[in-house]
């Protein structure tokens, strides 16, 4: 197995995509690391689907409330400047269109930025949110490793597990490249330090478009 | 006169009986009904469905909230969005012994305030072209696809709040409103336990988050449980 | 022109319909003479469509806020334990069927209770709340003159005028008696003081089904 | 560092043109966006599509808010539930030349919140069978008729609040929110004139009534006109 970069080097990474002002919506798992990777100086609000915008980090112990928790029950704090509000608001600003990015994991992308990351077979399904955010979330980036643990590609032609939505990736980071979905397929954009094309190309199930310079 | 108050949690259930559906308010445990929880649990009732975010909660080794009622076999069916939150409800499904419909969390709350506002179905793009759109209608509205969905309605909501008024005026405390004010309009019966139980005039009526209209019974909640360190 | 009640006492009649923890809707014009007489020790809550539970009365010179007005944008104030809210949930309380009672003004009713009271021919229409509440209140009366200024039946057998909402009303109030909408009919439920069963039948342009006793 | 403030109601709608679909909050004079409109006037913009609950209120002989850009020709459509509030509409509507989409209140409140929500349509029984139903789908649900009703978007939304800081977090008061907090979530860019101006962290997170995530610009209103005595 390739390593590439480390979880919080992609987390360090995903974080590069989050603009001033943004309003960013994070799932549950590696995506909240990102918190670790936004400075001090920039004004970032983030959501979480139960019902506040402006999270800060999580709570200390002492600190926390049992009111006070992220989608993935964890204790957190808020930002000065933050809102609480229900569900049903919740998922207006998603469905609705109004957060501007999402960054989640997946057990499948394809190369069309069709997206798999809410059950599979055999599994007790859950879906939460996920649905809700892929329906109208502006941009989607997917942070995930690029094979599973025993070295199969995520990153398909044609999804095998079942579908959360359709066409919406935007980007898809791993631990060995970042790559761009275009119209097109599949656009290499980085390659993780130390990773090769050869590997990138050899761990994809499907196409992927390498631009000149790599 | 009014005062919408009972003495305590179980009396405020007393008419709940076996076979109904119930809503329960709470995401996680943040904002969970835990006192009419445990009274229903002592009450006894069963064949409930349960409509509510998640069927419980687990921390570590042990499961909290609606875990009780599951674990105890009191509920044929589930509607929600996220079963995977306990292992109870995961033996249970496993064994065939709870009925799950499985609902996107947008959607939930959706369907829930359409229950309690009139509105008598509603196109969503969620879920459109997944195995949850199964058995649905679809629309093409403006070149994209949409799925039909229905309101929810209960015989009873089981909600909490920080704040309570003896008319049912409610103020929610940080993450603890998700569904519990949308819950409140959507079932015959709204019980609402508080923390805090005040006079009528005592809320600021700008603050006030649920309308006391939509709550029928307010109980002062016995015991408040906090899971976190 | 038969007299009958005066406005006065029909508001005062209406009031007896309202019940301690009633939420109750008043339309604008004659109903908004209800509030006088609502005893001191009877809660009862009154519902403006623009966003208040809890209206109190008309508020007087140097008290009035630009913010706080009743449907008819009179300035007004709010009683202990009122609460504000916008306009969607305002009317999920109406549609929704949580307010128990409206008490409206009526150009027609029809003995099946069916409601013209939004426009008239000719007339630039405005709609307002009218056909929400019809939507979805529990109980609807309807408090008005038995006649048109000109003598004309407003009970009739078929509407003539723009229907706000069907099989609607329960209640009729007039000036000249009270009158329950029944599967049957209209039913002649009490007489106004000093006036005949001949007068309400003469300008009642259906059936009035009278029991027994009058 | 993020601050949607903007210096003045001139510079906060300088992008605003002729043909825009533009949503003002406010029922009678409550909540209305009183110096938005004045600067809009002054702007000159034309040919719009207004969408608000009333054109403008009459008190005594005088039009307050909306009606001085209906008298100015400015509108070419009005999208409300109350045109009967001002002679001036009337006096333009008899001589064609305003356009008038007529919608009951609540189904007016909820097209906007369906078009700032993402819901592509929904059906309410309001108006069901009445001409305001005409040309519209018809559905029964559960033995009732019903009727289908889509979103409403705009170019712009002008809102009015009480407090707003400069994250664009709003807090209106008394009846003054009306359909201000639905607005802000329906329009392409949301613009609220506040009567204070605070800065962030001021506002209690629990009283917050519109998150800033639905509002882009913020000023303060330059003057407020109190219209009763």
């Amino acid at each position: 197995m390739i390593a590439g970069m480390s979880e919080k080097d992609m987390a360090r990474r995903a974080a590069q995509e989050i603009e001033e002002g943004f309003y960013v919506n994070l799932g549950i798992g590696m995506p909240t690391r990102i918190l670790d990777f936004i400075p001090e100086d920039k004004t970032v609000f983030f959501h979480t689907e139960n019902g506040l915008l402006g999270m800060g980090g999580f709570a200390k112990k002492g600190e926390t409330h049992p009111d006070l928790v992220d989608a993935a029950k964890q204790p957190i704090t808020c930002i000065k400047g933050a809102s609480f509000f229900p569900s049903d608001i919740s998922f207006a600003m998603m469905r609705g269109g109004h957060i501007d990015l999402a960054i989640m994991g997946a057990y499948q992308v394809s190369e069309k930025g069709d997206l798999a990351n809410w059950t599979a077979p055999g599994m007790l399904p859950s879906i939460g949110g996920a649905m809700d955010i892929v329906a109208g979330v502006k941009k989607i980036i997917i942070l995930m490793t690029h094979t599973t643990k025993d070295g199969k590609p995520k990153i398909v032609s044609t999804l095998t597990y079942p579908v959360t939505g359709f066409k919406c990736v935007s980007m898809i980071i791993t631990n060995l490249c970042v790559l761009d979905v275009t119209d097109k397929g599949l656009l290499l954009k980085e390659l993780a330090p130390g990773v090769s094309l050869q590997e990138v190309v050899g761990t994809t199930g499907t196409k992927v478009i390498v631009p000149e310079g790599f | 006169m009014i005062n919408k108050t009972y003495r305590t949690s179980l009396e405020a259930l007393q008419d709940v009986k076996d076979g109904d559906v119930i809503m329960f308010g709470g995401f996680g445990l943040a904002g969970i009904p835990q006192n009419l929880i445990r009274a229903l649990y002592e009450k006894g009732t069963k064949n409930l469905t349960v409509i509510s975010n998640n069927p419980g909660s687990r921390l570590g080794d042990d499961e909290y909230g609606l875990a009780v009622l599951f674990k105890a076999g009191r509920v044929k069916k589930y509607i929600g969005s996220y079963p995977t939150a306990t292992k109870s409800f995961k033996e249970l499904y496993d064994k065939g012994e709870v009925e799950l419909e499985l609902v996107p969390q947008g959607t939930l709350a959706e369907r829930i305030r359409a229950g309690g506002a009139g509105i008598g179905a509603f196109y969503v793009k969620t879920g459109a072209g997944t195995l949850l759109a199964q058995g649905k209608e679809i629309r093409i509205i403006e070149g994209e696809q949409y799925i039909l969905e229905y309101p929810l309605g209960a015989d009873f909501a089981f909600i909490k709040s920080y704040k309570g008024d003896i008319y049912g005026n409610l103020v929610y405390r940080y993450t603890g409103a998700n569904f519990n004010p949308l819950m409140a309009m959507a079932a015959d019966i709204t019980i609402a336990e508080t923390e805090e139980l005040v006079d009528a005039g005592v809320l600021d009526p700008g603050t006030v988050h649920t309308p006391g209209i939509f709550v029928d019974r307010v109980v002062k909640g016995e015991r408040y449980d906090r899971w976190y360190e």
